[in-house]
């Protein structure tokens, strides 16, 4: 099926400040393949694509098209080339409605006006064909990530182009869009599509790419072909160590009813009907995992619940205390919380590290009078460094140009540094490589043995089987279903969050 | 289709507010000959708010890039001497003198879009440069008497100042504002220059990952803005028979209120020409309708600051729940 | 050695210095003098105290048009409230007092309408000029009113070692905000707020209070520059302190403080200001006439911007070199 | 720009433009009790000068019931003064009294104002010499400037360093008033005119212009500001640097504080002007205007009412009375 060489990028050098992030790379494309491009979080994937696609400029190497020299400047450059990219960091303009985002620059037009009604026809065709849940006119800033990311979907299979580069696509959706988008990655690729597919989701590398080349610390560490594809190996290239990543269906670990309860939701209901007397509790060492389809309303719980919204009845309870719950008071009531939009609403980015850690902790950072302890704030993120290895460990390196990995980690690192009895984390590993997922987990795990209760809401199954005591599901703000002490598999859990009772039961 | 409805209905809410200015003035000020509410005396409000609307057309286009032009007045007063010097060192015709004015409010906006979207420096700031600048090199060609005194220049010729009046109380350059307006709404809703304006000022990152050459865009908001400019000084000399070197002093914030009172964030990505016209419609109704209250000047500043903060107050209030309304529909749909 | 150097950090120092030089060897005599440089100081003494504090409604992405006519209004409080208690010492403080109340009740005015009704702090701002302006017309009755209590000039022209006393006032207010920014806890949420309010909320920050006490401190500050305003000059009017407004937002800007919020430190802020004393000085000792003089102030504040925010771009490209020649 | 200006035929200008002439005169009487209401327009209300042009003019309407004055500022814009000209016309006042921010941008709303038959008295500033309407009450800038200089240079000693602390460049009345100083201290061969620079008519900016000129010069001798607010910032600043009375610092306008600093000795003089004088005189003419029979048309000129400038120094300051200080 492959064919001659597409794209080829040679000897591409790039650094930021000084700091090296590609360093003589040589990737290759060809015709009509899928091509994995897997590393850690900060391996340099995304900067390689920029590079290829003209968003940054290389400081040195050189990029073929077919076999000939080409200069890329611009990302128009590369799509008169045939290359349509859907970028990690979404770019979905937010006033704009979605066929106006799916058409951006490249809107249909009559005379020199753009013709609404055909790209609104144009779009809901696309829309129709491949079965996205979004509507034409919706204007982007009024839906959630999850569906801005079915648009920047939309926006790069509008573009009929010969290579379709994927950057962590399937990042913040559901399995259900996700089957879909590997149904469509399949029909692309046989009908000729080169596509560069980048993701931490190693069962779906497995399954897509024909081919699979391996960054680590922004050098090349390996070009796998289809039949060398073995996971353990991957994983081993890819940060140096094994990591066990099986699951697919298991027993839940033990979830003891006897166990002290921690957190006892009752009746809690949204003002605006997002969800209905949601009641459940999570005990004490309890990892309570969330499951649900995009837009179930798991998010707008766990944000009532920390106090972020206020919900409109319902109590939330905290060994045996009722809470009034606001952020701050949560806080200091020992809630953590790890909201799911990570750059928008996780941390700052002009600031380092060790601000971005301390930012929640200045009740136990040392304060000689009104000033804080520069270094004991300084030793408290070098703590958070260690423990969970954020990379660049240069505490004072600014969060906002960090890998979206790292950026996770600093988000989570900050809750470690206090004693806590509840964390919620939302989409915890949405964009993190495995050896990062893995070490989350661990922690995850480590903080339930201390007696800390976890809420884990994630849409990735895997994930969900992987680490949860137990499971709830919620569909449309209602919960619908209670997995514990029992056989799971992803598809019991998909069918409950669809609505589809399997009769296997 | 829902959205649509919201976009009408803030739309009818910022005219309505406007309507309840004219009725507050009306019954403040009465009706009538020499009153406040009377077709001459309306008429002159419209006329008062064209040159912030004309301008507005062009700071518009700026702001919703996230941009800001704090030397529109200055370069207002740039293109005025310069056609003063023509007018008044040469027999050139009217329309080439015009034309110049034009090419130095493109070069201005030109200037502006160079040193904010090419050497990135930060709007404000920029354009505060350039509005010394700007200003300065009005001193420089400023024409002087024979003493060497900066004097003003009457341009007082029947061919020019005709454009600073009207079919009757039809001003010109109320029809002037309407074509700007009109053109300037076409451009921003139906051209794909328009859409990379929204797309600017919502992201420039996310502009530039679509392929966007956002310095491009951003500096043809300032030369547009020049072009705005100029048009506004052709019709502020014709009607002040004359340039200063003082024209636009201090009018900088009018077309940027009209801009923000009409709805355009400051902070890019929304808002239209619609809203600021309605915007420096609502300012010249102000100004003016305080003026009919008799009152001490210094209390005039009082209430327009006062009214000012009230309307907004109340824009702000609504619209934050038609936003609200808007995301659930939009996360409703989502679920279909 | 020397392209290890790091321009982007030492630039403002640098073109502090490349003016200090560029003036001496123009002007040697009149610009190398103590008086000189007294006075210099002397006249960016209130921009820098009104920036001390502007500062923080910056950082966190706000912006105050009010400050040229709400100096206006505190220095006619500060006036008219000690000729109403007799111009005695006693009433001089009663003025300053008064006056610091009237810019931190305007300041939380501003603070309190912009965060509970989420409106733009420019248009916010923009009405309450107005509206200060008008205040300070009624007060004054539209005329220039006077004050040579001693006790009240003293403000703006006692002299220590050679400095006149504002030149203390900002030295000193510039150093409580700055340990306020640098050192104590509510200085990190000001950043983080301006940086991204919604995480800053999320963190457990009160960021609605956080914001009303940031407008708090620039209507502060902003007061205490309109009594030394009126000190210096012995005299208040709805005048008084026109033009600051954008001096103060120049200063702080090229100081290198962001108007989108999250980036600036006090001492860049002070450095703008002084910057800014320089220039003038500069053109008013070389002479230069008025109506050339914005030019070039103009061109100086581009260049001066510009040649920073390249810095800060370069900085990338300029590494690459070495690492390629690292890897070879 | 310099030299000389192109003359550029205009025949349709100068037909037809009087045309309208006094016929829309309305029949009011102020004297007869008719209500009538004046309209005082400000370059700037904010500025002592224009206050007490204000206060001049209710002072001499304040005694007549019928009588109304509104004032408006058009907050130093000629633009804005245009529209408010315009406001005022429409409105129907019998009568405008008018500061012009600018003479010849005014020419043109006063011009339309005479035609609908409302007087318009300009203060100050005369509004470009074709415009003729009812009167013009004003100081002579220039002739002001140079009776300054005359004085300065005898206080001087015939000779020394002279600096100028100028305004907003471009504006008609301080630029005459400079060009007055400097064509008369011409005349002395002693003494030499330094430097020039704007302080935009602040105290404060004056002060630190002041301060840098003490450096520049330190043999400076005089100092002319072309208002008071900025000579009293001068005097301030010298005497901060502790030179006080040794310069010759001189401004112009008179208003209250600096005739206080001639007093003290930290001025050496000023040119007054009685601003209240001149508002009530606008206001006498104004009323006379109204309902007469007078018809501007036949006018050849504007006729003008010279408000004498008076040069105060320490000897004579003494002879204004406190209830002519503004
Ligand atoms: N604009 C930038 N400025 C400075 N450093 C940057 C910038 N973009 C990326 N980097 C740095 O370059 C390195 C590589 O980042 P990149 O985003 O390419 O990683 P990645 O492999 O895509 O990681 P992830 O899997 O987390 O997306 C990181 O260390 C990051 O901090
Ligand atoms: N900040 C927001 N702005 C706009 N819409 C939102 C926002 N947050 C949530 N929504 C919408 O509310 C709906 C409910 O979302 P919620 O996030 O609670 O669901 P979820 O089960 O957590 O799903 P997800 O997997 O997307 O997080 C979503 O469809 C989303 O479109
Ligand atoms: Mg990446
Ligand atoms: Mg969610």
């Amino acid at each position: 099926m492959a064919g001659n060489t597409l794209i080829e990028a040679k000897g591409i050098y790039k650094s930021f400040s000084g700091v090296p992030v590609l360093q003589d790379v040589h990737f290759e494309v060809k015709a009509g393949e899928v091509h994995a491009l897997m590393g850690e979080n900060g391996a340099g994937k995304s900067t390689l694509i920029k590079i290829i696609t003209g968003v940054y400029t290389k400081d040195d190497g050189q990029i073929y098209w077919e076999g000939k020299p080409v200069e890329i400047n611009s990302y128009q450059d590369c799509q008169k080339l045939g290359v349509a990219c859907i970028y990690q960091e979404l770019s979905v303009i937010p006033p704009l409605t979605v066929a106006q985002n799916v058409y951006l620059g490249r809107e249909p037009r009559k005379g020199p006006f753009i013709d609404y009604a055909k790209m609104n026809q144009m779009t809901q065709e696309l829309i129709d064909k491949y079965q996205f849940p979004l509507k034409p006119t919706t204007v982007v800033e009024n839906l959630g990530i999850g569906q801005r990311q079915l648009i920047e979907i939309l926006k790069g299979l509008s573009q009929d182009s010969k290579l379709l580069i994927m950057d962590e696509p399937t990042a913040s959706l559901s399995g259900k869009e996700a089957e879909m988008l590997f149904k469509i990655i399949q029909k692309l690729r046989s009908e000729g599509v080169s596509i560069i597919y980048i993701s931490h989701r190693l069962e779906e590398v497995y399954m897509l790419s024909d081919r699979l080349t391996i960054l680590r610390d922004g050098k090349n560490a390996a070009v796998l072909e289809k039949e060398d594809i073995i996971p353990a190996k991957v994983i081993e290239t890819m940060i140096g160590k094994v990591v066990d990543e099986s699951a697919g269906s298991r027993k839940m670990l033990h979830s003891d009813d006897n166990a002290e309860v921690r957190l006892d939701v009752k009746n809690l209901t949204d003002k605006t009907d997002r969800y209905r007397n949601i009641s459940f509790q999570v005990h004490r060492g309890e990892i309570l995992g969330l499951g649900g389809l995009i837009g179930a309303g798991r998010t707008e719980v766990v944000r009532a619940i920390y106090g972020v919204d206020k919900a409109a009845s319902g109590e939330v309870w905290l060994d045996g205390k009722k809470l009034n719950p606001s952020p701050k008071a949560s806080i200091l009531e020992g809630i953590g919380f790890v909201p799911e939009d990570r750059r928008n609403q996780g941390f700052i980015p002009l600031l380092s590290t060790t601000k971005n850690v301390a930012l929640t902790n200045y009740d136990i950072v040392k304060i000689n009078g009104t000033s804080i302890s520069d270094a004991d704030e300084l030793a408290m993120s070098k703590r958070a460094i260690q423990a969970i290895d954020i990379r660049p460990s240069d505490p004072n390196k600014q969060v906002g140009v960090m890998s979206g990995g790292n950026q996770q980690k600093v988000v989570l690192g900050k809750w470690l540094m206090r004693d806590l009895k509840l964390l919620i984390v939302d989409e915890p590993t949405a964009g993190i490589d495995v050896g990062a997922k893995d070490e989350i987990y661990s922690i995850l795990e480590d903080l339930a043995k201390q007696g800390v209760a976890v809420i884990v809401v994630t849409s990735d199954l895997q994930e969900l089987l992987r680490v949860s005591h137990r499971i709830i599901v919620m569909r449309k703000g209602d919960i619908v279903k209670e997995f514990k002490n029992v056989e799971v598999t992803q598809s019991k859990v998909l069918s409950a969050g669809q609505g589809v009772e399997e009769e296997a039961e | 289709m829902k959205r649509m409805n919201q976009t009408t209905m803030r739309r009818l809410i910022s005219i309505g507010m406007l309507l309840i200015l004219v009725v507050l003035f009306t019954i403040l000020a009465g009706a009538g000959k020499g009153k406040f509410f009377n077709f001459d005396n309306l008429i002159e409000v419209v006329r008062d708010a064209s040159i912030p609307a004309i301008i507005g057309v062009g700071v518009t286009f700026i702001i919703i890039t996230a941009g800001i032009d704090l030397s529109t007045g200055s370069m207002m007063a740039l293109v005025g001497m310069t056609m003063a010097n023509i007018y008044a060192y040469t027999l050139l015709p009217f329309s080439v003198m015009m034309l110049a004015g034009i090419l130095v409010g493109l070069l201005c906006g030109l200037c502006n879009g160079i040193i904010v979207a090419k050497f990135n420096v930060p709007e404000f700031i920029g354009t505060l440069a350039t509005m010394s600048i700007f200003r300065a090199l009005t001193y420089i060609i400023a024409i002087r008497d024979a003493n060497g005194v900066i004097k003003s220049q009457p341009m007082n010729h029947s061919q020019y100042t005709w454009l600073g009046t009207g079919i009757g109380k039809f001003y010109y350059v109320i029809i002037a504002m309407i074509i700007i307006v009109a053109a300037g709404q076409i451009t921003l809703k139906y051209t794909r220059f328009g859409t990379n304006l929204y797309s600017v000022g919502a992201s420039k990152k996310a502009a530039t990952l679509s392929g966007i050459d956002v310095a491009k865009t951003r500096l043809i908001a300032y030369v547009i803005t020049g072009f705005t400019v100029a048009i506004g000084a052709i019709f502020t000399t014709a009607r002040l028979q004359s340039a200063t070197t003082a024209i636009g002093m201090d009018f900088e914030f009018n077309p940027i209120a009209a801009a923000v009172v009409g709805g355009v964030a400051l902070s890019g990505g929304s808002g239209d020409v619609i809203g600021t016209l309605i915007g420096a419609l609502f300012m010249a109704t102000l100004e003016n309708g305080v003026r009919k209250l008799s009152i001490n000047t210094a209390y005039q500043y009082v209430i327009k600051g006062a009214i000012i903060i009230a309307v907004v107050i109340f824009d702000a209030t609504y619209k934050a729940r038609m936003d609200r309304k808007a995301r659930e529909e939009g996360a409703k749909e989502g679920l279909e | 050695m020397m392209k290890n150097f790091n321009w982007s950090k030492y630039s403002k120092p640098i073109i502090l210095v490349a003016f200090i030089v560029v003036l001496s060897i123009l002007r040697p005599k009149a610009f190398l003098s103590l008086d000189n440089f007294s006075n210099v100081l002397w006249s960016v003494a209130v921009i820098g105290i009104m920036v001390s504090g502007s500062i923080f409604v910056f950082l966190i992405g706000g912006i105050d048009l009010s400050i040229a006519t709400l100096c206006a209004f505190s220095a006619v409080v500060v006036v008219s409230v000690t000729h109403m208690l007799g111009d005695t010492p006693v009433a001089v403080i009663a003025g300053v007092l008064a006056a610091l109340v009237v810019g931190a009740l305007a300041g939380a005015i501003h603070g309190i309408i912009i965060t509970t009704f989420k409106i733009p702090a420019f248009l916010v701002t923009f009405a309450t000029q107005s509206i200060f302006l008008g205040l300070a017309m009624v007060f004054t009755n539209n005329k220039i009113i006077s004050c040579t209590v001693p006790a009240f000039t003293a403000i703006g022209a006692f002299k220590i070692l050679g400095f006149p006393l504002p030149v203390y006032f900002m030295v000193i207010i510039a150093l409580i905000s700055w340990y306020i920014l640098r050192k104590t806890v509510y200085g990190r949420y000001v950043y983080a707020v301006g940086g991204n309010p919604t995480a800053s909320e999320i963190s457990g920050i009160n960021v609605k209070l956080a914001s009303i006490v940031c407008y708090v401190l620039s209507g502060l500050t902003t007061a205490l520059g309109g009594i030394v305003l009126a000190s210096m000059t012995q005299q208040a009017s709805s005048g008084t302190g026109a033009g600051y407004t954008n001096d103060v937002i120049t200063a702080a800007v090229i100081g290198g403080v962001s108007l989108l919020g999250g980036e600036g430190t006090v001492p860049g802020a002070i450095f703008g200001a002084v910057l800014m004393g320089l220039l003038n000085n500069g053109l008013n000792l070389m002479s230069v006439p008025s109506t050339h003089a914005g030019l070039v102030k103009g061109l100086v504040i581009v260049v001066a911007v510009a040649f920073d925010a390249m810095q800060h771009a370069d900085q990338s490209r300029k590494k690459v070199k070495k690492v390629k020649k690292a890897s070879a | 720009g310099g030299g000389a200006t192109t003359t550029r035929e205009d025949t349709a200008a100068s037909s037809g433009a009087a045309a309208g002439g006094s016929s829309a005169k309305v029949k009011v009487d102020p004297y007869a009790g008719d209500e009538v209401k004046i309209a005082y327009i400000a370059h700037d209300i904010g500025t002592p000068n224009n206050q007490g042009w204000k206060e001049g003019i209710e002072r001499e309407c304040a005694s007549w019931s019928n009588i109304k004055v509104d004032s408006y500022g058009a907050e130093e814009s000629a633009e804005t003064q245009v529209q408010i000209m315009t406001d005022c016309i429409n409105q129907g006042y019998n009568a405008i009294i008018l500061q012009c921010s600018d003479g010849t941008a005014l020419a043109p709303s006063v011009k339309q104002a005479e035609e609908a038959g409302i007087p318009v008295i300009t203060v100050n500033l005369d509004c470009s010499s074709d415009t003729i309407h009812s009167a013009l009450v004003m100081a002579v800038d220039y002739d002001a400037g140079r009776m300054a200089a005359d004085k300065m240079a005898e206080q001087m000693g015939g000779s020394g360093k002279i600096a100028i602390i100028q305004g907003v460049p471009g504006l008609e009345r301080t630029d005459n008033l400079e060009k007055g100083f400097r064509d008369t201290i011409a005349n002395y061969s002693g003494i030499e005119i330094v430097d020039a620079q704007s302080a935009s008519f602040q105290k404060d900016t004056a002060m630190t212009v002041m301060n840098s000129f003490l450096q520049s010069y330190p043999d400076l001798k005089g100092v002319f500001a072309i208002n008071d607010a900025m000579a009293e910032g001068a005097a301030l600043a010298a005497q901060s640097a502790n030179k006080k009375g040794q310069i010759v610092i001189w401004g112009a306008d008179g208003e209250k504080d600096a005739l206080a600093m001639i007093e003290s000795g930290d001025m050496a003089g000023t040119i007054y002007t009685n601003s209240w004088d001149e508002g009530s005189t606008a206001a006498k003419i104004a009323l006379l205007m109204i309902g007469s029979e007078y018809d501007y048309t036949c006018l050849t000129a504007t006729p003008k009412v010279i408000m004498e400038p008076i040069v105060v120094t320490k000897e004579n300051v003494g002879t204004i009375a406190e209830e002519d200080r503004w």
